[in-house]
């Protein structure tokens, strides 16, 4: 069941209309120029694919034309004439609507409340709650959300976030709808459901503009493919002219390696962490699993599964108990972040905007923050060694910043799951979780992650995954267990891991159960 | 558990919201549970009525503070602001008096609900505008409104004139078959309050800069409006409560609704409104207002402690309250 | 014409009426005495607590050389260091109302007698009830000036049949006794009378007693002669017929005394206390200011 | 691929951070350029040294309140602990006195640290264990420890002992190659708190509690213990600004400390720290503690104002130093 179709749609032929034309559009910070003449046309009725390694300017070009960011030079411009939009709520006006890439809702506020912000339904002053839920309850089911409209948004999980986010640029009717990487945080149904709203959308004669990391969905949607390299404009294919590999030079602009690793041959060491019995959040199901050295393990699973639940229970984030839980042959009583740290534990969160990184804070001090006590022998900061520690994670992570001296918030997406996946390496753990490890990697910097999780497992140390992208857990695992309703329903080994296996067992439950159990 | 809703909602959630909510009028409850067993005139209708009466100013700034703090602001000064208003309102009436009799009376509450607006106004236009710390701004327009009183009493008092005493009196002290009129002007600011806050447009748009300023700029809210406008509401309540409150000393002094600020800033607390913004609880914090006020009464009703460590007790059963309705609450 | 001659007058910040008071004769006498003597300067400046009033002392005595200090000290041990080195410096120090804990440093010390407005209330009322009843009594805020005259009342009460219910602090402020006031009634079915300490408490006090509707109350009495209450006592008020005078107007002398040392006239020194005698409807002209607001 | 390295730091952003750092010691730069206009006797070094001695309570406060803030706590209990710990300490020194002579001293100083340590640490403990509003928990604790003064004095005053008295007098009144003691104890407070906050991993793990709690949840940081601890600084320097405060007054009385905690939260404000936490200013601080007593002390020597309306101009020039520095920082 892949969720990618392969047939190619060829745009047409009939007299395009130009929804919105960028020209020489450029955006600079103070002194840094992140982005510089861009010109562009998104036709009505086209999915156009932007695409870019991390930190290209994609993001930044949306919130461009959309209204959110003013440019410093150049000119958007609607079928209508050239505009210049004062804020976001302009061009939602003229029919332009972004969706991010970070989740932009009020966590206070209920779905419904979220949706509607600015644009209720109501009598005069009033507002009609009823017409409202029952509005927003249709826009959840078309895009897949099982979220209720009276849940407080910030209750939900990350991807039905995102989902909401969806829902809300489909209130109106749009002439352009932006969707910037909207499935990184998403799991296969999802992100089937969501790609044929993408292609209704393109049959209503929406523009559609499109960003993501995930190639095999450009492939599958895009009339029309640009690709931005360092903050300016490579140039625009038809979408069925590129392939996969070709769309990954053009944004990297050179030859790329194969992108997984090959498989390590399997382990048959004693486990370094073995788990059993956990369960969480006071629930009754119970989950085991081990992960040895030398090992990737992967899991999956639909969102919703309860795969972050567990391992966050695991690491004393939330409420928990274990029977036993055994780390490099010595059993953990005491499970908090600091201690399992100290053992040789680390975990990185799928929500790096809530829970990973100080926004506000600069890189050095994100980096650092986790790992102080190893970095710092006393009570004193090294100052010296945290700014060496800074460009050395720069280079071994290649994250691209342009400054050493900004806040973390002011990186790209995908420089900051980069700065992330630093932070908890820069302790050394020996077995580490990665929730979602490449949410938001370009093409070319996943394989240097996948190969980077590579030589750590084949040095010895062990590595659990979780990834809703299933052909992640294929080319890395050399195990996966999948999750389902909070219970591991499936194991799957060697020739059996494949897609097919991984998403039956997420959705039935019932894949190899019996055998692997 | 087994509520009978007309919703699948999973019980176990829907009713965890449930109990949080509740959890000040329960906290109202164990109090005044105590205060009858302490002391059987507790529960005289003749002391409770006084009780419930005597909280209608802190609810009724309450409802207005409820609306600036779900906002995400703070307002330091609403008890100078009171004093302050209280102040105008008695001139008003005093000059307006020998014109036109009882008439005064009604003039005056308008003159008093117009100052109460611009006040707000001011401390809203200040915080938005200046973009400075509501902390900041009224702290500062606090010390400005309590000179202004102490400026216009000289440091003495100010009364109202005994022409209208009379006729002013039963604001405070009539009631309306059985019903002190305070509790009925409280119950009807509640009720608008509450609508405005949950039923209107701008109640949701306020709500959403509280939680998240960002966001509801970028969905067109108007963040500065918003917030100015809960700022005049804010005002527009204190000079509701200083209608209420003149007729039951017919004075205004340096002191009067000195500490208020406090108070009102627990109560909306105690009832469940968040204090960074973006949850407000209007029931909630008339349960507050009572709470404080039930708690004060009971200390001087039960013979327990040295009138030296009253405060201390007071002090102590307000966070024995919060911990106890948290650890219920569980979360 | 130079004004050669500095008068520093530090008194408490109007908080409640009776400071209200003190700032307002001050004010009036500032007026009076710079008209009336053309080479004196007074310099007025009020305090809030007895940490500010320490740090405009300083201020004062710092940045100009000090003639004559009148002092309203918020405490007399926190203030008794910093006015004696205020005193080494040669200036003239007339104190009012407390006395400094070193009495060798005042020159002139003008008092009302905190004790005495206890005492004599107290006899008043025990006079009244025969000895025997039962009272409750409001205190004011926490402070030396409370606790003296809390001190003169219960040390006459104590030598009675009388009995004190409850006594509690509503802080000088006349909303706080009203509640107070409410709550001692449905506490106490049977009260004869209640001593509020202070006029502008005894004001909430009788709001809340006709409120009640409560006649078994003989006396609610205040003290400190405030005017609305001295208007009272005039007019024969059965429940209110007495007050004892603490005159605001206290500083307003010890202004005058300290002018006329400069002017040459008489070497103003030593200690001059008022006495507290209750103001009853006979004399209670003499105590009636209907100008100044307390 | 042309990447800019870590050498192209952006000179604009930097100085544009520069600026509004500076923005709390500008103000105050004005602040006494207009008392100098005002009062030629302003800038004598007499009166300098007292109003830079006498801030000194303030500022020190002020630097445990910026670690308390910066966690994304609050303290309004600073002031009546002032209190609680100078009572305290007198009730110490005395009992210590007739054994131990000028050495009770030392040792009373040494039970106050121990005691507003112990303060701190029950703030700490219930704001973070029972997870209840800062704001609520102070205030209940604000009212304890106004009670025990209250308690210990029987309304009345607490002396230190007149043999105590001239021996204690130097550590407020003496000085050190001119520099007033107090002075150098507010520079030694500082230098140690301002190396703990920027310099120690306790620091950088504080503010990030105080940025983001989640974030620091899961970067192993221990909320809880970060949080209590800045509590305990706070507490202890409330005790080493008590230390300071007795020679000077030489007594504890129910009103001691009133309100100091509405100073040094505005101190700690105008220097620049964040009161939503997450960023914390130990510098602007000290600036913030001068710009009011420098404010209280231009009112003093200027004649200009009515005695009513000291309070009034104190609040708008507070208000207007933050709106010129908000509009001059532009941002
Ligand atoms: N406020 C800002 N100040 C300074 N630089 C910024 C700011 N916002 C973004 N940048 C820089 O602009 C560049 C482009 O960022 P952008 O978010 O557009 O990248 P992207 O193509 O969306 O990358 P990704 O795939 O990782 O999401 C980055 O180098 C980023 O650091
Ligand atoms: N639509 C929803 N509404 C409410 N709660 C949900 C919803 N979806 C999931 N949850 C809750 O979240 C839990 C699991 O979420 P979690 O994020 O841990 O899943 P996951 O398997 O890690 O998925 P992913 O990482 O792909 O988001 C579920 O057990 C459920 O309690
Ligand atoms: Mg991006
Ligand atoms: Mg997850």
């Amino acid at each position: 069941m892949n969720t990618v179709a392969s047939s190619y749609r060829l745009p047409e032929a009939k007299a395009a209309v130009v929804a919105l034309r960028a020209e020489g559009l450029g955006k600079a910070y103070g002194p840094i120029t992140v982005l510089s003449d861009v010109t562009l046309d998104v036709l009505s009725g086209e999915v156009h694919a932007i695409i870019g390694e991390n930190g290209a300017g994609k993001s930044t070009l949306m919130k461009l034309l959309s209204g959110y960011v003013a440019p410093t030079v150049g000119q958007l411009a609607l079928e209508s004439g050239p505009v210049d939009f004062a804020n976001a709520v302009e061009a939602e006006n003229a029919g332009i609507v972004l969706v991010h890439q970070e989740i932009l809702l009020a966590a206070d506020l209920s779905v419904a409340e979220n949706l509607f912000l600015g644009r209720e339904i109501g009598r005069g002053l009033m507002v009609d709650d009823r017409a409202m839920n029952r509005r927003a309850a249709e826009l959840l089911a078309r895009v897949g959300s099982t979220a209720r409209p009276r849940d407080r948004v910030g209750d939900l999980p990350l991807a039905q976030r995102q989902l909401v986010q969806i829902a809300r640029a489909l209130l109106e009717e749009r002439k352009v709808v932006i969707l910037d990487e909207p499935t990184a945080v998403l799991a296969n149904d999802e992100v089937a459901a969501l790609l044929d709203i993408v292609r209704s959308l393109r049959d209503h004669g929406v523009a559609v503009l499109y960003i993501s990391h995930r190639l095999d969905e450009v492939q599958a949607l895009a009339d029309r493919i640009t690709v931005l390299r360092d903050g300016r404009m490579i140039g625009t294919w038809p979408g069925a002219s590129l392939n996969q590999r070709e769309m990954a030079e053009l944004m990297v602009g050179r030859k790329l390696e194969m992108l997984y690793p090959h498989k390590r041959p399997p382990t048959t060491a004693a486990p370094i962490l073995s788990v059993t019995n956990l369960s969480v959040d006071h629930a009754e199901t119970k989950v085991s699993f081990s992960v040895s050295p030398g090992e990737v393990l992967g899991i999956g699973g639909m969102i919703g599964a309860g795969r972050t639940e567990a391992i966050e229970g695991l690491m004393g984030l939330r409420p928990s108990q274990a029977e036993r839980v055994v780390l490099q042959g010595k059993e953990i009583t005491n499970r908090s972040v600091g201690a399992l740290m100290d053992a040789g534990l680390v975990y990185l969160t799928e929500d790096r905007k809530g829970k990973g990184l100080l926004l506000e804070q600069r890189l050095a001090p994100n980096l650092t923050l986790q790992a102080l006590d190893s970095t710092n022998p006393g009570v004193v900061l090294d100052r010296r060694g945290e700014t060496a520690r800074l460009e050395k994670a720069v280079e071994d992570y290649d994250i691209r910043v342009r400054s050493l001296r900004l806040e973390a918030g002011q990186l790209s997406g995908g420089n900051q799951q980069k700065l992330l996946l630093a932070k908890v390496m820069l302790s050394d753990p020996s077995v580490i979780i990665i929730d979602e490890p490449t949410r938001g990697i370009d093409i070319g910097n996943k394989s240097q992650i996948y190969d980077f999780i590579d030589a750590m497992v084949r040095s010895g140390k062990a590595c659990i995954v979780i990834s809703s992208e299933m052909s992640e857990l294929v080319g890395l695992a050399d195990r996966v267990i999948v999750m389902r309703g909070g219970e591991i329903v499936a194991e799957l080994r060697g020739e059996d891991i494949n897609e097919e296996n991984v998403v039956y067992a997420a959705t039935t439950g019932g894949y190899g159960s019996a055998e692997n159990h | 558990m087994s509520l009978a809703t007309t919703t699948i909602a999973p019980a176990g959630e829907e009713s965890r919201i449930r109990w949080a909510d509740l959890a000040p009028f329960i906290a109202l409850a164990l109090i005044v549970l105590f205060g009858a067993l302490v002391n059987s005139n507790f529960v005289s209708s003749a002391n409770l009525l006084n009780v419930i009466t005597r909280s209608a100013f802190i609810a009724i700034i309450g409802v207005g503070a409820t609306f600036v703090i779900s906002s995400g602001g703070l307002d330091l000064s609403v008890g100078s602001m009171m004093a302050f208003i209280t102040g105008i309102m008695i001139m008003a009436m005093n000059y307006l008096a020998p014109a036109f009799g009882p008439w005064a009376i009604p003039m005056g509450a308008g003159v008093a609900l117009i100052v109460g607006s611009l006040c707000g106004l001011f401390n809203g236009l200040i915080v938005t505008m200046g973009r400075i710390e509501p902390f900041i701004v009224t702290l500062g327009t606090m010390g400005i409104f309590r000179a202004f009183i102490t400026f216009m009493t000289d440091g003495g008092s100010l009364s109202i004139d005994r022409s209208l005493r009379e006729a002013y009196r039963p604001v405070y002290f009539g009631n309306f078959l059985g019903v002190p009129y305070p509790v009925l002007i409280t119950f009807a600011v509640v009720m608008v309050g509450a609508f405005l806050l949950y039923k209107t447009k701008y109640g949701r748009r306020l709500t959403s800069a509280g939680s998240n300023v960002e966001v509801a700029r970028f969905s067109g809210v108007n963040v500065a409006k918003v917030r100015t406008i809960a700022y005049v509401i804010q005002g527009f309540c204190v000079a509701v409560a200083a209608i209420c409150y003149v007729p039951r000393l017919g004075a205004a002094t340096p002191t009067t609704g000195q500490l208020w600020e406090l108070q009102v800033i627990t109560a909306v607390v105690i009832g469940g409104t968040l204090l960074r913004g973006g949850r407000g609880r209007i029931g909630g914090t008339v349960a507050g207002a009572l709470i404080l006020e039930v708690i004060a009464n009971v200390m001087v009703l039960s013979d327990m402690v040295s009138e030296y460590l009253v405060a201390a007790v007071q002090g102590a059963i307000i966070i024995i309250a919060m911990l106890a309705h948290r650890f219920t609450a569980n979360r | 014409q130079d004004r050669n001659i500095t008068m520093a007058v530090s008194i408490p910040a109007a908080t409640h009426g009776w400071t209200g008071g003190v700032v307002y004769h001050a004010e009036q006498a500032e007026k009076e005495i710079e008209a009336a003597f053309p080479n004196i300067d007074v310099v007025l400046s009020t305090a809030s607590s007895a940490t500010a009033q320490v740090s405009s002392l300083e201020d004062l005595s710092s940045t100009r050389k000090l003639d004559a200090l009148v002092i309203l000290p918020f405490t007399s041990e926190e203030l008794t260091g910093p006015v004696a080195q205020v005193k080494e410096k040669g200036t003239f120090i007339a104190v009012v109302d407390r006395g400094l804990a070193d009495p060798s440093i005042q020159d002139l010390y003008v008092a009302g007698d905190n004790i005495a407005v206890g005492a004599n209330t107290a006899t008043w009322l025990s006079d009244k009830l025969g000895g025997e009843g039962e009272i409750v009594v409001l205190r004011g805020i926490p402070t030396v000036i409370d606790d003296e005259r809390i001190k003169g009342f219960s040390d006459v009460i104590g030598k009675t049949k009388i009995k004190i219910l409850d006594i509690q602090y509503a802080n000088w402020n006349q909303d706080e006794a009203f509640k107070l006031m409410q709550d001692y009634l449905a506490k106490y079915p049977k009260i004869d009378a209640v001593w509020a300490n202070d006029d502008d408490m005894l004001l909430g006090v009788i709001e809340a007693v006709d409120q009640a509707g409560r006649k078994d109350i003989k006396y609610a009495l205040g003290g400190n002669g405030m005017k609305q209450v001295i208007e009272m006592v005039k007019e024969g008020d059965e429940r209110t017929p007495v007050s004892t005078p603490y005159p605001p107007s206290m500083i307003k002398s010890a202004m005058y005394m300290t002018a006329a040392q400069f002017a040459g006239q008489a070497p103003m020194r030593g200690s001059f206390l008022l006495g507290a005698p209750l103001i009853t409807p006979e004399n209670a002209d003499q105590f009636y200011f209907p100008e100044s607001p307390f």
